[in-house]
């Protein structure tokens, strides 16, 4: 069977850095990467490359069969960046509604209200977003991330701002769509957020994968040891 | 679940587009009174002893188009990189030609119904008789609008990517302006001028052939403007 | 957390404007009827009776527009506000009716819907200037903030003025007018005379309850939104 | 540790601002191709048989640079809200008019950046002799430039706050703009006709007056639009 | 002995929503306020207010006698909002140089280098903001807010986006300052990184206080506890 996330020698550079080094690896349905690494290591850059935003330098990156940024491939993708990508001059509702129609969803409306139901932010859902705290953003932004339920779902730092309440629904919400047989990226400094979700995990540094392995048999305090020297 | 075929995504961005604008239906209505004002300022500009109205009518008119047609472009890709709001675009699963006939039609829009205020204005104020030449006068309008408005989206999104915004690459662009606002330039001064409208016939083909290039141009290469 | 609307005051009829209707109503039938026509112009002067009255109604409430600005800076009184933003919307009405009456005046007696006399000028960017000033106040959401602008734009509008009438006035007699205009010095028979300031009388009148209905609308709306969830 | 005092904060902060327009370039030639294209337009719409060159001129001139200044404007506080960098001025122990000062200051050198480039093309494409007039009209422009640049930054804060942003920017400012290019256009005319000055002090006084009361004006009512 | 940092029923609404309601509470020097509470609650609005960014509605802030927005006042306060509050055509060094510059830091360049090296951004000081990753731009926007070494740092959320190395030159800046004598208000979502710092703790609900007290007797986990069923 084919891999659902595929990445051969991934690399992408800006000038004379390397921010990506030819990163090899793969996701199966149902598989959640956490990727840590400190400031600088290229997380934000890899998952650019894999939601095809950006172009790499060396290798490709593919959808199941199809290579990024091919439009089939886009449209499998969900990414939950650190910036909005919000209108703010928009409500919630219009914002996550337009994404539904982008993806040619067919039920627009009723996707839009669920996803910012699992949310929690229905109640905020018909102010313009320039008017919501920067949590009630997050959600909103992360709702627009996945109101096309993709198969593929990248998420940068994606706890940013949000509260006890949110990082739940957030947390259900990506455990769901793994149920679905959606595989996941999830970038965090926290090695216990990332974890917990976490079918396999990696640190990333300066570009390479430090360490690539399952999460199941992992101890968080030693890894956390480990990870704190290996970075250091 | 279907994509959204180039129209039909094209169309979505429009109307997004027109959405954010008319947020505050004053968007529009700034847009005209900004050509009003400047067509009334730049009476002022010159001595009107020294020089009839209908021979400042048409530069007027097209320097005051082609500032708010700019405008309203800058405006169309700000609107983009504010949260990164562009990157959901280039993730949705539509051919980046929508992104840019989509905003191409919601310019053009914009800049048509700035015209439709400033002819009727420049009439007025510059008492000009335009009844007799109405007609072509529109068919250039549109002509050129729709010109003016492919090279100006294109060019909206080169410097809204900040990449190449600080290139050179808008001054490169200036050159391609002038092919297509010069002739409706000249044709305007004809036709105001009360000359016949068949002199005009030449200019007219002319701006249809450019057109037809800049549209098909500018639609091909505003793609790679984009990707980084 | 969003409070029930309250409840829209009950409509009573507005006595004052109905009377300002009536007086205005009253002076037209006296200009059209007890009034002799003008010797050259014919019916055509009877457009004095609005084009005059309208002119000095829309300088005043400019004036009072930007008065109320400046005194709001120092009070802080959202009825100075208020008032700023009825006497505006009333105004432009009133400019509106100079610049619409002059030019079909203009077209018969001069020949040209417009000339580019200092007055005509100075009207069309007082025309100019109220609808910035609307637009402004439609562009801002925050209460405090749009009062804040507007007074501001108030104040320097009126700085503004008289620059604009001095540049335009040297712009002419530096050069005469391509078409001759006699805008200047009203003489008239004393009964034409009666008339025009019963007019004048009349139009301010109008300008009043005009301006009194529309801020109850305003008072109304803010009690609106008092009480509606606030964003935007 | 003593806070900078109002000129020093001034010029601080039009410093920096240079410091980032010089970096991203994108405003100043944006403004330049605005610029040469109104120059172009009106030379394409001109019917040399009718108009005289030297009548021709001074209107284009000031034309470009209403429209130059106004993009200067809109820059100056686009680059603030980016990423809330506005908010960092506002919470520095700064008197809040240096802002304005800055910024005026900045704006001031765009525009007369913009003006020293763009009289030597108008000189160029109408081929005008500027020589003689030199002196005389490097006076008028930056007397003109004074008034566009007081009342526009002003305006460019008011409107930077607002929903519609660079579209009000010309609806508010282009009405203030009349006793200025009016005045700048018609000595203007009278240099390049090579008319001596002295008819135009009439002008010259005005413009003189407008920038004394509006530069103090905007000063004092500028932190009136700062303050949330 | 008068408090350095002291508010006075301090309160702020937006439209009709009350984001802050007359908060009152005052820190003296070397004291820490861990400030949690769900999205929506008022604590940026609460910051912004305390730095004098917006005008309360109700109610006054003051930094040692000073009220806001008094310059002298503005002066003693350092924000490190959720925005970068950052030039991003400039490099890091040029930003921080900057805002010493505009609070009149005598040694500026000497105070740059070191606010950059205590936040370790140093080897990237010289890029334009732009290119930094995330973490490293908040790295800098905390150089920023803090070169002048302010009397009061307001932090809101100051740990985004921060990696292990990050967060540790974070906190041991913040307790330096704490030590010298600062009043630190830190907004957070999570409780152990707030709680490790303060000397006080405090549960914002819709604008109010739920609760206010001394961090030093808490235990973490029933603080955990009783926090999520009061804001649930
Ligand atoms: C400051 C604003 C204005 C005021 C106070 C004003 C006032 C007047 C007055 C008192 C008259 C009667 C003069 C007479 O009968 O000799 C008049 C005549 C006239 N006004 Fe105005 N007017 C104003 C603006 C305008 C505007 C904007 C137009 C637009 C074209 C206009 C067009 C005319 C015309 C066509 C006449 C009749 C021709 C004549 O009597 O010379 N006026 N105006
Ligand atoms: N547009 C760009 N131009 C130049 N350099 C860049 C650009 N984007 C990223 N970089 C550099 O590439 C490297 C990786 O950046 P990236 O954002 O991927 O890091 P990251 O792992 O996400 O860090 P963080 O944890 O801070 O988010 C960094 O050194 C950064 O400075
Ligand atoms: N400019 C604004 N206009 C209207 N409402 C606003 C504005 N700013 C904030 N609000 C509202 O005020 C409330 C408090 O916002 P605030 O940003 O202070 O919350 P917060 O506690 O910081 O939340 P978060 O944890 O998500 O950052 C929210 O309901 C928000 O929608
Ligand atoms: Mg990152
Ligand atoms: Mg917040």
């Amino acid at each position: 069977m084919t891999p659902l996330l595929e990445a051969e020698s991934l690399g992408r550079t800006f000038g004379a850095r390397r921010a990506v080094d030819e990163l090899t690896f793969s996701l199966d349905p149902g598989e959640c990467l956490a990727l840590f690494g400190p400031n600088g290591a290229g997380k934000t850059t890899a998952l650019r490359l894999l939601a095809g935003l950006i172009k790499p330098t060396t290798g490709t990156a593919r959808i199941g069969a199809t290579r990024l940024p091919d439009l089939a491939a886009r449209s499998r993708v969900g990414l939950i960046s650190h910036r909005s990508l919000l209108y703010d001059a928009l409500t919630a509702r219009e914002n996550v509604h337009f994404s539904a129609r982008l993806h040619g969803l067919t039920d627009a409306t009723a996707a839009t209200t669920r996803a910012l139901e699992a949310l929690r932010v229905g109640d905020r859902a018909d102010v313009p977003v320039r008017a919501l705290s920067r949590g009630l953003q997050q959600r909103v932004a992360i709702a627009r991330a996945i109101v096309h339920q993709p198969d593929v779902i990248l998420a940068d730092e994606p706890y940013t701002g949000l509260d006890e309440s949110g990082s739940a629904a957030l947390t259900g919400l990506l455990q769901e769509r793994r149920a679905a047989g959606a595989a996941l990226i999830v970038v965090t400094h926290h090695l216990q957020e990332g974890l917990a979700l976490a079918t396999h995990a990696a640190i990333l540094r300066s570009g390479r994968f430090a360490r690539y392995e399952r999460a199941a048999g992992l101890d968080l305090l030693r890894y956390a040891a480990e990870y704190r020297e290996l970075v250091a | 679940m279907t994509h959204p075929g180039l129209i039909a995504a094209s169309w979505l961005i429009a109307r997004k587009d027109l959405a954010i604008e008319f947020r505050t239906r004053s968007a529009f209505l700034s847009a005209l009174i900004l050509s009003l004002l400047a067509i009334v300022i730049f009476y002022f500009a010159w001595d009107p002893t020294a020089i009839g109205a209908a021979d400042l009518a048409p530069g007027v008119l097209w320097v005051t188009f082609t500032f708010s047609g700019l405008l309203a472009m800058h405006r169309s890709f700000g609107v983009e990189r504010q949260d990164g709001a562009i990157e959901a675009l280039l993730t949705a699963p539509i051919p980046r030609e929508a992104i840019f006939l989509g905003k191409a039609f919601a310019n053009l829009l914009f800049v048509l119904g700035v015209q439709a205020i400033a002819l009727p204005a420049v009439a007025i104020f510059y008492n000009l008789p335009v009844g007799h030449a109405l007609a072509p006068l529109a068919v250039v309008m549109v002509l050129a609008a729709i010109g003016l408005v492919s090279v100006g989206t294109l060019l909206g999104g080169l410097t809204a990517n900040t990449r190449l915004g600080e290139l050179l690459l808008p001054v490169l662009a200036l050159p391609f302006f002038v092919p297509v606002v010069m002739p409706a330039a000249q044709v305007t001064a004809h036709l105001l001028a009360g000359r016949p409208i068949a002199e005009a016939f030449a200019w007219i083909r002319i701006l249809l052939a450019f057109d037809l290039v800049f549209v098909y141009l500018c639609t091909l290469v505003f793609p790679l403007t984009l990707d980084d | 957390m969003t409070s029930a609307p309250a409840a829209p005051p009950v409509r009573r009829p507005d006595w004052l404007l109905l009377a300002a209707f009536a007086v205005v109503a009253a002076a037209y039938v006296r200009a059209i009827w007890f009034t002799p026509p003008d010797l050259l112009q014919g019916y055509a002067q009877k457009i004095l009776y609005v084009h005059a009255p309208s002119a000095w109604v829309a300088f005043l409430a400019f004036g009072l527009t930007a008065a109320a600005g400046a005194f709001w800076l120092f009070l802080k009184d959202p009825r100075l506000d208020r008032f700023a933003e009825s006497s505006a919307e009333v105004g432009v009405v009133f400019n509106t009716a100079v610049l619409v009456s002059g030019p079909l005046w203009g077209k018969p007696i001069w020949g040209a819907w417009w000339v580019w006399d200092a007055r005509l000028t100075l009207t069309l960017f007082l025309w100019f200037l109220f609808l910035g000033y609307l637009v402004l106040r439609g562009a801002i959401a925050d209460r405090d903030a749009r009062a804040r602008y507007a007074a501001v734009l108030g104040l320097l509008g009126a700085a503004l003025i008289p620059f604009i009438h001095l540049s335009v006035y040297l712009f002419n007699t530096q050069h005469p007018l391509p078409v001759v205009a006699n805008t200047q010095g009203i003489q008239m028979p004393p009964v034409m005379a009666k008339t025009f300031f019963f007019a004048f009388f009349a139009f301010t009148f109008l300008y009043v309850a005009l301006v009194r209905s529309r801020y109850a609308l305003a008072t109304e709306r803010d009690a609106l939104d008092d009480s509606a969830n606030g964003d935007d």
